[in-house]
């Protein structure tokens, strides 16, 4: 059973989509609680593996031989296996997926059309997501991440707003480069080494001169490292890589923004964390400053532009930006305090991006609008809307006792042992945030009421649940931060291990 | 038989091969377009046979590759000719660069 | 040449070719004496048929070691089966696709032709991957070559088609001529056309002369054969042709010719040129002067892709489309053969099999969408999947491998292809990131396509019309998706083959 | 004591079980409230007379481990957080009960005591907390608290504009607290103050870094207690009701950055520089609100700016080394504001506006709430006998000790200002004639009187716990055992004492001269200096100083990056698209269905190849 325990907590969405694939396509609540309920195996799976600590996870290691390119099965070179695994990072990140999965799932009875497609293109989302987080090889991964690219094509393009085809393209575009360049680094790896694996890659770029099938000189690894970063740029997304996920944020539906903006960006931290910093520690201390820089440029170009947004999908597109740049100053830190700030980063602005989705998702339903102006006085009809918007802010601004600070705090408490004048100038983030945030919740939900409240409901019973779960883990984190270091904790000593430090 | 030397067969065939393609590349009629392309194939044929008897390597197989790309010319032609005929019927033309219904 | 001597050869290494042979010349009786309104889609099924006996045959001859008959001029080598495995499938493929071809205007009394002259064709193929000797591989070129032309002339009555035959012919006919040309300067050196003979003779040139010599055979036999794969500079002809032929003979042009190209490509210029010396001194007395010339492959490379990919951009017609994209794709085999790694005929051999079946998958959606009217404008797929589903999606699982997009066949193929342009030393890095450059910018017109079949509104709305699809191209379309993905899934099952097949060149 | 952790737990479980359940509960609400924040306030005295007799105590588990470093969460029972945690509790139960009557029909009653509860937890929990970062984290959430009371009328837009001001102003200082404290964990190795102390004392931090955290945390206190540069949100916060200015914006919230530079003493004392920025920055607040508080109109904003002033003061006290009369002025200050701000209360639930203008006469109709108003009055102007006196003497004789003469008389100055707005708002309010239709003026009822008379009483007795006369039990208490936060008391001249006497006489007198005899021109001041009139009644005009600088700044640079945004990042996108589309273009275009042109593209490539092959190959010699 362990075994395949990862397998099928990773291909669960599967079955889904083979029941919806069998349903008439009529049947709007069937399919709908159908889609729902396929989530749930993942979630019960993730929260068991979760639960069951984190110092046994090597006894869901699977590995069984796959692909194997040319003819070298004596040397046991050039094998793509199916090898899944977890460590305490990805052990959490799939913990998120699937929680935010099934909320996203509950999120989408927001949609309107299509239902059966829709609901098949998002488990197979979730097959993606998941496996990404589970594989422990680089073609695994990879093939797993561009399985998250085309469903999202989809979803965008199809169920989103007016300008859907073009946010499709440009996701489409920017993620396909992203990942044109780490299928370059990562055939560079596989071609010269003849393994994909982490760990074997990890051991064998530690030693320098490493016997390899083809040789592996230093400039190569930093050029990967380079490209790696690019690669994962474009996904977190970097400065100046960002413009389609603007788009996407504002386009896609909000369930699918819950997804994309709760884990799909996670994507790239987790990338650069686990390959730039796993397989290329030496080289990634040179970047670190340089990554440092890029966080604060982000947080800082996030916040300013956010700032001025006047839809309040934008400003959540830019904030996800400007968070962003926390993760990469906490990598760029380079020491345990900003690393766990970084992971802690990934997760938290997940469930927070997540919350604030769904809302908008909420609220859009009833005005058909995401203009801050528009919205004025919310508070006055849907008072638990704005409350729970308000406490979204709040956490994304980084209030203590939410999952949001935490973060936020260990990043620069790392950065300032490194760099504290860096850090110095990121702290005016911190500050910008708060000053957008609570112009765009504020103007939204007080102030004078600029419509006629009264015809419309507050949260039905079906939007609280994400709402109260996301809330509540988002509280968990901010007031027992162990609940997530504590399984992170081998992983981290591993990272440190590798830096040297 | 020994006064010429292969250099003179050779280039010969390359400057035939160069008329040809000149013409194929050049003449608005088609049937000359294709009897440009005979010229090329008859270069081919020169150097074949000059070869075959003055090469390093002297053999007879240079003499057999020529006659079969002579077939193959015969038949080149004749199925060139066949298409221009159908095109013929439904363009009303025979010249080359009017047959660019289908561009960019 | 005594009747003993002619008895004593294997002639069972044959049996495909025969099988062929056979097949074709009885169509072409049939036909011949056949009544005016006699059903020929019989003889398409009888030539289907044929094609799979060859594949029988085939499949028998594996278990066979090498064998070399009528003085090594034919020759069935691993290299040779394997390849001949491909178009066979290719070819059977096609047949269906054929079969169930019925253009508006009509051509009931050409469709006998159609069939056979597939077959020549594929004849022709099989003898080119065979062929030990350039004459018997300038023969079976031209009997591909030739019939060729007139498949895509096929529609007689069809100004396009005509016109694309008309310009297949005199840019096929200048190719060969340059090819011809490159080869005869190939045989003057060696002073034989044995292929085997020449391997031994080359070696021991050792004059810079010499290799400048080989050096402009090697352009004008690539220049020359550039035009059958569709490759610069030689690929201009293929959009229009493609665009003109009758869709079952694009999509053999694409698939079926491209795959002997790249067969008598690998056979010819890179089994030749590899054992020739890149001159008589130091180290260029050492290295083939094949290496010498990657560099020059690579530029040819590069240039196809980006040209394939970025013209496509532009195009609204399917077919032209796909015409471009075959470009391009014939640009990424082009990496396979420049970096001449140790996975080189691997990765060119699965390339061409998933490219085969996405391909001919894609051309069966393609015909069936664009039967009706003429009109091939990428708009007729405007609302595709809400007029049919399923084929929707098959189109879906086609263009998605075009695209390289993982879980499919053409993910593998890339990936292989990669790995070989990054394994050799120095790294082809640039070209790597050429490729794969320009598959992104491939996605632009791959979705554009998906875009059309699942975003867009039909253009007839309100009548969802029940599009009856011909037994034949269901059963290609279907066994073209379940092969794209099983080979994206699981390589291995063809990887395996190869490699218990193919133990080595030669 | 062991158990003091569960004094904020209490005013918690009230915000909870009222965000749960208060809907139901409707205005019964209150009951939850004043029980829960009743126990706070109980356990508290208990734990301050159980602290009497025992040492220090302190507990603390694991909150969060990285790598080796183990980040703590716990309590501490020391005298300051002793007597805050009572201060505190008292002064919110008093909130929580007068609330019952001043907020009656509000249809979000039950909200505002959630929120009041959610304060009175992070205050609670900022006091008790052991380490800087405990204590950031609640600091924040008073922060919060406070933001969400601020804005509790939400559908007003100056509220909605006041609780983002209020908020984003603190939060500047809290950068500064954050960063301060980040170097100053870099340093120690630890949050703990015990720790940070050592640190100090071992002389294990440079001069430099100390003086540099010390005044990085001092940027917290800043904000977070009204000082200049940071202040102008306060007066601003006033317009959430009353009893929260009352709760969070005279008593306990805005001295939590006095209480912060008093918990970290040791840290600041340590540095001659860093204690001389506090005192500069506390005499001249003092003095700038106070002046500015001379010529307001809104009663609840001349308490206000009088509160600013004070914890000015507070702050003068603390640079000057005065650590006991900086606590002793927190506390007195926290009862006779709270009292003077409830009263108000009071008065605008009477009269319903809060402009002095439209006041008057109000003795005869508030009998209880005048002469409570009064007591405050005379405290705050640091009349003899009175809380204030006591404790602004302490403060006065600190800054003359330490030194700062200069100080000293800007903080007399100041004190003479002080008497004479708040009795000019005492005599504009009760005596005169009532100046608007004030038809029926009730006194408020008991449920709110009753905290007034509570607060009046310690109003006046609190200051007898540290006096020159009768000992100084306060002041030898605080800093028992622990030599780093000074004397109990100072001694210092006494004619200090009489100087302070005489001025907060004669600013009562000015002020009853002007507005209770009116024999001086209410308008003296207005006519003859106009310039100074503006500049005083636009506060200096630093709100539209920022306006014009941070604000616009901010936009120029916002509008800077969108320029990058649009033209240089979109704009790079849009030329590699263009150009790869341009390509496109020109490739289509050569494809002109020429097919002679086809063949010469070949052989053009051809030639290009074989020349290319011929002049790299060196065959061509």
């Amino acid at each position: 059973m362990n075994e395949y325990f990862l397998s099928i907590l990773v291909f669960s969405p599967l079955l889904g989509i083979a029941v919806l694939a069998l349903m008439p396509k009529t049947q709007e609540v069937a399919i709908k609680t159908v889609g729902f309920l396929a989530t749930l195996p993942a979630l019960v799976l993730a929260l068991v593996a979760f639960i069951g600590g984190s110092d046994h996870l090597k006894k869901y290691d699977i590995q069984i031989e796959w692909i194997r390119f040319g003819d070298y099965e004596v040397f046991d070179l050039f094998k793509i296996d199916y090898e899944l695994g977890l460590n305490g990072f990805s052990l959490v990140l799939i913990v998120l997926t699937a929680v935010i999965s099934t909320l996203a799932a509950i999120a989408s009875v927001h949609i309107k059309k299509e239902w059966k497609g829709y609901f098949m293109l998002f488990l197979l989302l979730e097959v993606g997501m998941l496996g990404v987080f589970a594989a422990q090889n680089l073609i695994l991964f990879f093939i797993f991440f561009e399985i998250t690219m085309i469903p999202m094509f989809f979803l965008i393009g199809k169920w989103g707003y007016f300008e859907k085809e073009k946010a499709a393209y440009s996701y489409l575009i920017y993620n396909g480069l992203g990942s044109a360049i780490l299928l370059i680094v990562i055939m560079v790896l596989f071609a010269r080494t003849g393994t994909a694996n982490y760990d074997a890659l990890a051991q064998l770029m530690a030693v320098e001169n490493a016997n390899t099938v083809a040789p592996f000189s230093e400039t190569l690894k930093f050029g990967l490292l380079i490209a790696l970063l690019i690669a994962f740029g474009v996904k977190l997304p970097i400065f100046p890589l960002h413009t389609w996920m603007l788009r996407v944020h504002v386009q896609a539906p909000p369930a699918i923004v819950m997804l994309h903006s709760g884990i799909l960006l996670k994507i790239g931290a987790f990338g650069l964390i686990r390959f730039g910093m796993g397989i290329f520690p030496e080289q990634f201390k040179s970047i670190a400053v340089l990554l440092a820089v890029l966080g604060v440029v982000n947080l800082l170009y996030g916040a300013f532009l956010a700032f001025k947004q006047s839809d309040f999908k934008m400003v959540l597109a830019y904030s996800s930006i400007s968070h962003m740049g926390i993760v990469l100053i906490g990598l760029g830190a380079l020491n345990e305090a900003g690393i766990q700030g970084a992971i802690f980063q990934v997760v938290s602005h997940g469930l927070i991006s997540a919350l604030l989705f769904f809302l908008v998702g909420v609220f859009y339903e009833r005005f058909h609008t995401s203009t801050i102006a528009n919205l004025g006085g919310m508070a006055k009809g849907m008072p638990l809307t704005a409350g729970f918007l308000l406490a979204g802010a709040l956490a994304s601004l980084g209030l203590p006792g939410m999952s949001g600070f935490v973060s936020e705090f260990m990043a620069f408490l790392g950065l300032f042992e490194e760099m504290p004048i860096l850090a110095a100038i990121g702290c005016i983030g911190i500050i910008i945030t708060a000053v957008y945030l609570l112009r765009a919740v504020l103007g939204m939900t007080y102030g004078k009421a600029n419509r006629d409240f009264i015809a419309v409901s507050d949260l039905k019973s079906v939007e609280f649940i994400p709402v109260v779960a996301l809330l509540a883990l988002i509280i968990l984190i901010g007031v027992y931060p162990s609940v997530l270091s504590d399984p992170l904790h081998s992983t981290l000593e591993t990272i440190m291990l590798g830096l040297g430090g | 038989m020994s006064g010429v030397p292969i250099s003179a067969y050779l280039t010969l065939a390359l400057v035939l091969f160069c008329i040809g393609l000149y013409g194929a590349l050049t003449k608005r009629n088609t049937v000359i377009v294709l009897i440009s392309i005979e010229l090329m194939l008859n270069a081919v044929n020169i150097n074949l046979v000059a070869f075959s008897k003055y090469g390093m390597i002297p053999s007879i197989t240079g003499q057999v590759f020529a006659l079969f790309t002579i077939a193959v010319a015969a038949a080149e032609a004749a199925v060139g000719l066949a298409i221009l005929i159908a095109l013929y019927r439904n363009r009303k033309t025979v010249n080359i660069d009017e047959m660019d219904t289908m561009k960019n | 040449m005594d009747l003993d001597t002619l008895l004593s050869y294997q002639w069972g290494a044959m049996a495909p070719e025969f099988i062929i042979l056979g097949v074709a010349t009885i169509l072409s009786i049939v036909d011949l004496f056949a009544p005016k309104r006699f059903d020929r889609r019989i003889l398409g099924w009888i030539g289907f048929a044929g094609i799979l006996a060859a594949l029988a045959a085939l499949m028998n001859l594996f278990a066979v070691d090498t064998v070399t008959i009528l003085y090594d001029t034919f020759k069935l080598d691993a290299f040779a089966k394997v390849f001949k495995l491909l178009l066979l499938i290719g070819a059977a493929l096609i047949m269906l696709l054929a079969i169930g071809y019925r253009p508006k205007e009509g051509m009931e009394e050409f469709k006998g032709e159609f069939y056979y002259l597939l077959l020549a064709g594929l004849l022709g193929t099989m003898i080119m991957s065979s062929s030990g000797d350039l004459i018997t591989l300038f023969v079976g070129l031209e009997l591909l070559s030739l019939s060729s032309y007139i498949l895509a002339g096929i529609r007689k009555k069809h100004l396009p088609s005509n016109e694309s035959a008309m310009k297949y012919i005199i840019n096929g006919s200048i190719a060969t001529a340059v090819t011809l040309f490159g080869m005869s300067y190939l045989y003057g050196i060696t002073g034989t056309t044995n292929l085997a003979e020449m391997t031994n003779v080359l070696p021991q040139l050792n004059n810079s002369q010499y290799s400048y010599l080989m050096g402009i055979a090697f352009f004008m036999l690539l220049v020359g054969l550039s035009f059958k794969l569709a490759t610069a500079p030689f690929h201009m002809w293929a959009p229009d042709v493609y665009q003109g032929a009758a869709t079952p003979v694009t999509a053999f042009l694409s698939v079926v010719s491209k795959t002997a190209g790249f067969v008598i490509l690998i056979r010819m210029v890179v089994i030749v040129f590899s054992n020739t010396q890149a001159g008589a001194t130091g180290v260029d007395s050492v290295t083939p002067l094949l290496f010498k010339l990657q560099d020059f492959i690579a530029v040819l490379a590069g240039v196809t892709m980006v040209v394939g990919n970025v013209i496509a951009l532009r195009q609204r017609n399917i077919k032209r489309l796909f015409a471009y994209s075959s470009i391009a794709h014939a640009g990424y085999l082009l990496v396979a053969v420049t970096s001449m790694s140790v996975f080189m005929f691997e990765s060119i051999w699965f390339y061409l099999g998933a490219y085969l079946f996405m391909n001919v998958g894609a051309f069966a959606v393609i015909q069936l969408m664009t039967a009706n009217n003429d009109n091939e404008d990428i708009a007729q797929f405007a609302g595709m999947y809400k007029r049919t589903p399923w084929l929707a999606v098959a189109m879906g699982v086609f263009i998605l491998s075009l695209a390289g997009i993982p879980g499919t066949a053409g993910f593998i193929g890339k990936l292989n292809i990669f790995m070989g342009a990054l394994i050799s030393e120095p790294a082809h890095y640039i070209l790597a990131a050429l490729m794969i450059a320009t598959t992104v910018v491939s996605y632009f017109y791959y979705f554009g396509i998906l875009t059309q079949m699942f975003f867009r509104p039909s253009p007839v709305d309100g009548e969802v019309e029940k599009k009856k699809i011909p037994v034949g191209i269901g059963v290609a379309i279907g066994i073209c998706v379940l092969a794209t993905i099983a080979f994206g899934l699981f390589p291995n099952t063809a990887l395996d083959f190869f490699h218990t097949n193919f133990g080595g060149f030669q | 004591m062991e158990n003091a952790w569960i004094i904020p737990l209490f005013p918690l479980l009230s915000f909870l079980f009222l965000l749960l359940f208060g809907r139901r509960l409707k205005e019964n609400s209150a009951y939850i409230g004043m029980v829960l924040t009743l126990a706070s306030l109980v356990y508290s005295l208990v734990v301050l007379f159980e602290r009497f007799n025992h040492p220090t105590y302190k507990a603390e588990v694991t909150w969060l481990t990285i790598g080796d470093v183990q980040l703590t969460a716990g309590f501490e029972v020391n005298q300051l957080n002793a007597l805050m945690l009572v201060i505190v509790s008292l002064v919110s139960f008093l909130v929580h009960t007068y609330s019952k009557g001043y907020m009656h029909g509000d249809g979000r009653f039950h909200i505002f005591y959630a929120y009041l509860g959610l304060f009175t937890f992070a205050m609670l929990g900022l006091v008790v907390s052991p380490n800087l970062l405990q204590t950031y984290i609640f600091w924040e959430l008073v922060g919060a608290g406070s933001f969400l009371l601020i804005g509790f009328y939400f559908y007003k837009e100056e509220a909605k504009a006041a609780a983002k001001k209020a908020f984003i102003m603190t939060r500047i200082g809290d950068v500064g607290l954050l960063i301060g404290m980040i170097l100053l964990f870099w340093q120690v190795g630890s949050f703990e103050y015990d720790a940070i102390f050592q640190a100090v004392d071992e002389g294990a931090i440079s001069a430099g870094m100390i003086t540099l955290t010390a005044i990085l945390i001092f940027v917290g206190a800043v904000g977070k207690s009204g000082q200049f540069p940071l202040h102008t949100w306060l007066p601003d916060a006033m317009e959430g009701p009353t009893p929260v200015s009352a709760l969070i914006h005279a008593a306990t919230m805005v001295a939590a950055g006095v209480y912060l530079v008093a918990a970290l003493f040791p840290l600041f004392a340590a540095s001659e520089a860093a204690l001389m920025t506090i005192a500069i920055i506390g005499a001249f607040t003092a003095i700038l609100a106070a002046s500015i508080g001379l010529v307001q109109k809104d009663i609840k904003r001349v308490l206000a700016y009088s509160t600013v002033s004070q914890l000015g003061y507070m702050m003068l006290a603390l640079g000057s080394a005065g650590y006991v009369a900086g606590v002793f002025h927190l506390m007195t200050h926290a009862f006779f504001k709270a009292l003077l701000f409830l009263a108000a209360g009071s008065v605008i639930h009477a009269v319903h506006t809060q402009n002095i203008e439209e006041m008057g006469g109000l003795w005869k109709k508030l009998k209880l709430t005048a002469p409570l108003f009064l007591i405050g009055t005379l405290a705050i102007s640091g009349v003899p006998l009175f809380s204030g006196f006591f404790s602004k003497d302490e403060i006065l004789i600190s800054t003359w000790v330490h030194g700062n003469t200069f100080l000293f008389w800007l903080a007399v100055i100041a004190a003479f200002f002080t008497a004479f707005y708040m009795f000019r708002l005492f005599f504009m309010v009760f005596t005169g004639d009532a100046r608007s239709k004030q038809k029926e003026v009730h006194e408020s009822p008991s449920v709110m009187t009753f905290p007034m008379i509570v607060l009046g009483i310690l109003a006046i007795v609190a200051g007898y716990v540290n006096t020159p006369w009768f000992g100084t039990f306060l002041g030898d208490w605080l800093v028992a055992d622990n030599e780093a936060l000074g004397h109990g008391h100072i001694e210092g001249p006494a004619w200090i004492m009489i100087v302070a006497t005489v001025v907060s006489l004669l600013g009562i007198y000015l002020a009853w001269l002007i507005y209770g005899k009116k024999s001086i021109q209410r308008d003296w001041l207005t006519v003859r200096m106009p310039l100074t009139y503006n500049v005083l009644y636009n506060k200096y005009y630093i709100d539209e100083f920022y306006q014009l600088t941070v604000v616009k700044a901010t936009k120029g640079l916002t509008a800077i990056l969108s320029f990058i945004e649009t033209f240089i990042v979109e704009g790079l996108v849009k030329l590699v698209a263009g150009i790869v589309h341009g390509l496109g273009i020109i490739g289509s275009k050569i494809q002109n269905g020429q097919v002679q042109a086809y063949g010469t593209v070949a052989f053009v490539g051809l030639a290009v190849l074989i020349v290319i092959f011929a002049l790299t190959g060196g065959y061509l010699k």
